[in-house]
This record gives C-alpha cells, sequence and structure tokens, in this order.
C-alpha cells in the first residue's frame, strides 16, 4: 500500500456561472462547474433569494431551462441527468398549474407538488457541506506527514493489490486484445446533427411528433441524450410548440401553423 | 491469539521497556498499528499496552519534538506536526499530488454517511452520475467494495477504507461529525 | 510566501524549533538526509544545523526511546534500535507489504475471469510469456492446478484457489466485480 501515501490536493475552486454578453441579442453563457442539477437548483434558488420550502418553481424552471439550453459544451453522462431534473421541473410547474385534483376521494390533503424536490434538495444540502467539512479536515491533514520509506521483510504470503487492481488489469488486457469489437460499437453511435435532422424530418412530414412513442424506439442511453438535446433544440430554433393535455399524459411536439413571431 | 500465563509475560519487561518497544513498533509499522496487533506481538495485556502508549504520548507532547503520537484509523501513528508542513513540503516537492475534485468529494461524503450504498443509490442523492467520481475513489483507495446488495441485479455495494480514515484524520468512523449537523439550509 | 524581513531569516527559529524542523524532516525523507539538504531548505547555516542535529541525538539517546538518529551513507535518518528487532520482524510478518508484480497481477486476473485456463490459453490473452508469474501464483497458493484440458498435449489447466478467495475478501467467484459493474467507470 505505499503509493497510497500520495497526499490529496483540491481542485476546489468553483466558478459561478455567469452570462456574457456578446452583442445586443447574443448571449454566451460561461457555466460554472456545478456538480450536478441540484447543485445548479441551489444555486439559481440562492440568487434568487427565494425560501427553500416555498420555491417559486415557475421562475426558478425558466432559469434553469436558460441555463441548461445555454449550456455550451455538453458532456453526455451530465447532459442527461440535468435534463431529467429538467422533466421533473416541468411536471411540477404544471401540476401547480392544475386545481388540486383529488381530494375528493377521501384521499386527505394533497401534497405540495414541490415537497419531494424540496426534500431532495435538503438531503443534497447535507452532503455537499459534508463534503465541505471533509474537504477543511483532509486540508488540515495535507499538513500532516508520516515517515519515510524503511527498509523492510518482505517474508510474507499476503498480496498487496484488491479485486479492482484485478479488475482493471483484466479490462486493460481485453481491450488490448478485442479493439475490433470496439469499433464496431462506434460506428452504430449516431451523432447530435443526425438526431436533430432525423427528428425534424419527421416532424416537419407529420406535423405532430408523439414524444414518448419516438423516445420509446430509442434503444440506447446515449441516442435517448441526443434525442432530448434534439427537442430542446428544435424547440429554440424552430417555429414548433410542446404540448402536454394532462399531467403524466404524452407530450406532444407540434409544428406551428402560424408561423406568426 | 494464544493465552498465555500473564504473570510470567508482565514481569518480562519494564515499563521503559515498553514504551520503548511500542515506540519502535509504531515507527516501523506501514499502517498505524492497532492496540491489538500490539498486544499479539508483545504479549502483554491490553491496559499494559494502552498505558505504554499513553505514556509514550505523554513524552512527545511534552518535549517539543517535532514529532507527535497520533490515534488514526482505529490505530496508532507518529506523524509530524502541522507547524513544519512549509519545509516538509519543499523537501518532498517532487512528490506527486493526487487531485480530488468537489464532485469527488461530494460523492466520498455520500458513501461515508450512507455505507454501505450502491452507486444508484448514490446518484439518487447527489443527482447526477457519480460513475467517474467512483472510479477516482476507488483508485485512491479512499473506498472499498462492501459486498453486493441481495436486491434485484445484485448491484455492488462501497464504503469507506481505512485509508479515507487516515486521509482524513479520523480515529474512525463514529468521529464524523452526524450528518444532521450539516442541516443548515440555503437561505 | 508573504513579504518579509531579511534580518529576520536567522531570528526566525529558536534552537528547538529547528530541533523540531530537522526532526521532522528527517522522518519524512526516503533516504538518509544531508546537512547539505538541511542548510538548503532551512536557509540556516551549516554550524546551527549541524548544532542542532547533536542535540537531536543527544536528545535520543537520553530519552529511553525505541527509536535512534543515525548518520549512515553521509546523511542523517531515524531508525529503530537493534535490541527490538525480534518483535518487529514479528510485526512486518502480519504486515501485507508484498506486492504482486504487475506481470502476476495480470496473470491472476485473466485466470479469475477465465478458469480454466491453461499456459497457452492466457499466453494468447496476455500476449506474452507467463510462466514464471504462473509459478509465483502457484508458490502463493493463489491458484491451483485444475487437471488436464482434453486436448491436443493435455495442457494443465489453472483456476483460483480457496486461498484466492480469502485474500481477495471474496465469498465465491460470483463476487467478482463484472464488466457491468464497470461499464461506466471504465472509459
Amino acid at each position: 500500500m505505499e503509493e497510497s501515501k500520495e497526499q490529496l490536493v483540491f481542485d476546489f475552486d468553483k466558478v459561478e456561472p455567469h452570462i456574457v454578453r456578446e452583442s445586443s441579442d447574443q448571449f454566451n453563457v460561461q457555466m460554472g462547474n456545478f456538480d450536478g442539477p441540484l447543485d445548479l437548483l441551489l444555486f439559481l434558488i440562492k440568487r434568487e433569494e427565494a425560501n427553500i420550502f416555498d420555491i417559486p418553481i415557475a421562475k426558478i424552471t425558466d432559469e434553469y431551462l436558460r441555463y441548461i439550453r445555454m449550456m455550451k459544451s455538453f458532456d453526455f453522462a451530465v447532459a442527461a441527468d440535468f435534463l431529467v431534473m429538467a422533466a421533473t421541473l416541468i411536471e411540477i410547474k404544471s401540476k401547480m398549474l392544475l386545481p388540486p385534483e383529488s381530494g375528493i376521494e377521501g384521499e386527505e390533503e394533497v401534497e405540495d407538488p414541490r415537497q419531494e424536490l424540496v426534500d431532495r434538495l435538503l438531503e443534497y444540502q447535507q452532503f455537499k457541506n459534508a463534503a465541505e467539512m471533509l474537504w477543511s479536515r483532509a486540508t488540515v491533514e495535507q499538513a500532516v506527514f508520516t515517515r519515510g520509506e524503511i527498509d523492510s521483510d518482505e517474508n510474507n504470503m499476503e498480496v498487496a493489490a484488491t479485486i479492482f487492481d484485478l479488475f482493471e488489469k483484466f479490462q486493460i488486457i481485453i481491450e488490448r486484445h478485442k479493439e475490433e469489437i470496439k469499433m464496431e460499437i462506434k460506428r452504430e453511435e449516431m451523432t447530435l446533427a443526425q438526431m436533430i435532422s432525423g427528428m425534424k424530418t419527421r416532424l416537419f412530414r407529420e406535423k405532430v411528433l408523439n414524444l414518448m412513442e419516438f423516445f420509446g424506439e430509442i434503444k440506447t442511453r446515449n441516442e435517448l441524450v441526443l434525442a432530448f438535446i434534439s427537442v430542446l433544440e428544435i424547440v429554440r430554433t424552430e417555429s414548433v410548440r410542446l404540448t402536454q393535455k394532462k399531467t403524466f399524459g404524452d407530450i406532444i411536439l407540434r409544428v406551428n401553423t402560424d408561423t406568426a413571431n | 491469539m494464544t493465552e498465555k500465563d500473564p504473570e510470567n509475560e508482565k514481569a518480562r519487561r519494564s515499563v521503559s521497556e515498553l514504551v520503548a518497544v511500542c515506540e519502535a513498533l509504531i515507527f516501523v509499522s506501514d499502517e498505524p498499528i492497532t492496540v491489538r496487533e500490539l498486544i499479539k506481538i508483545l504479549q502483554e495485556d491490553g491496559e499494559t499496552i494502552t498505558a505504554a502508549i499513553e505514556h509514550l504520548k505523554k513524552e512527545y507532547d511534552e518535549r517539543e519534538s517535532g514529532l507527535q503520537l497520533r490515534e488514526i484509523g482505529g490505530g496508532w501513528q507518529i506523524a509530524t506536526r502541522t507547524e513544519h508542513h512549509e519545509e516538509i513540503r519543499e523537501l518532498l516537492k517532487t512528490q506527486p499530488a493526487a487531485k480530488l475534485s468537489l464532485a469527488s468529494l461530494e460523492t466520498l461524503s455520500v458513501i461515508a454517511y450512507k455505507q454501505p450504498v450502491t452507486v444508484p443509490e448514490i446518484m439518487d442523492i447527489r443527482g447526477v452520475q457519480s460513475a467517474s467520481s467512483i472510479k477516482t475513489l476507488l483508485d485512491k483507495r479512499l473506498i472499498v467494495s462492501k459486498g453486493r446488495k441481495e436486491t434485484v441485479g445484485r448491484p455492488m455495494q462501497y464504503g469507506t477504507s481505512k485509508d479515507f480514515l487516515i486521509q482524513f484524520g479520523l480515529k474512525d468512523l463514529s468521529e464524523l461529525p452526524s450528518v444532521e449537523d450539516f442541516e443548515d439550509l440555503v437561505q
């Protein structure tokens, strides 16, 4: 375990996101390095000086969507998580617009649609603070050093390795051994441009696109992410409209018939 | 552990001899050495060992030494005092440093408080894919696998390692402040 | 570094501070540290450093410690005293310090995941001769032979042992991390 003696150093400077005005109607967003959608949400709530127990959901949702739409570089894995949160926010927002649906059923009081999100934010906030505590502990610890190497006996049978070392080695070997398979997988991947144009072709041919059906046809996680981004992109650039007749109903992407605007 | 006649064993070493041999063993050990290990090697009882360590600790604290004797990761260790970190860094300059991002720290805090915990559970709390942080933490041996969870898919569970305690200066996990203490909210 | 008065440089450390920082530096250094290195890091003159080391050495000799400060190969080092070598040997035996070479680790991983597997098959996967790693693994009882394969030449097949499971903390082979567990972790 000798190599684990190395000390940790933290990469802790966090850039707050800000908008850089490039021209009168051109904005450029400098995304801070948010650790995820919850982190971004906390930031937005804080910036709006909103009460976390009474989140102005419409406003925060708009802000949130604005940020992710303008995110310049999409890291795929991260993007998906941000998009999932976007969907959640939109769902909460739409529920807030509807009059309390049930209640008559004797189902007691109707829960605030925001409650689950608030709980998650609070829990996340705890761990975020705990992470900062760990950071300050480790900072102190970084000023403490243990002794240098000394000669030691090696007459034992134990092995200083873990199953993860084993697994990693195996992965490396396999990769070395099976380059062809990797190439085949790569070939099948779709690009964002292909996804957008595919979606647009279908949308403008049929005028209406049921997104739930469309997403249902998608096989891989990466393509699903691409599809999400494509929807955002199409909504932004084309004269189309997203509609949902009722909560949990299908979401329909529709070409605007009146091309005013 | 073999049980021996304690009477005989005790007479074997004077207090100062015992303190000295404990010091030597703590020094040599690559990892913090536990009282249990010392008992096993020295064949003395726990009380005697603990008293010797206390004695040694006092000695280190009293002479104005550059070193300290401290309890960490469930064992005892000799380490430098924080005061001299600048000079030491100057000496060790060439040593590689491991980087830990805020994302990894967040993942680590979830694992520390929720262990044993699976990747999907971590993702639920952080709201974000945590795979690469987990990989980093495994590489740095701050976390270890804790077997599989007996649910659908039998996902791997993770927990913190002894190295985690050592790197973060903790005696044991109970020394972590409770997570409820971090409840102070966004205003 | 904050701005400082050059006059202060020398007056900066008291004798006991200097002794302490020398002790810390000697302690952390992998190799015996020379007076010249200490001069460079501490920005003190040679006489002052030498005096501090003499002071420290006397201190180590006077308290009946388990450690000694000694000059070796032109530098200074902290080491245990010879009196305790038996206990130290006993300790080192229990410490998991021995490392498998990269080659052995690779070979072991192939055997773990592909068992039962023959030497030619291992070579085919690793792309290199693996005979000496296999010997090491057999010596350490991490692998065992699993009978002969009924093909041309009837080569010996190998698999992991019970000791392997114990050493790697696995209940059984199904606990080996699978490709699925790591799909996202390994890019």
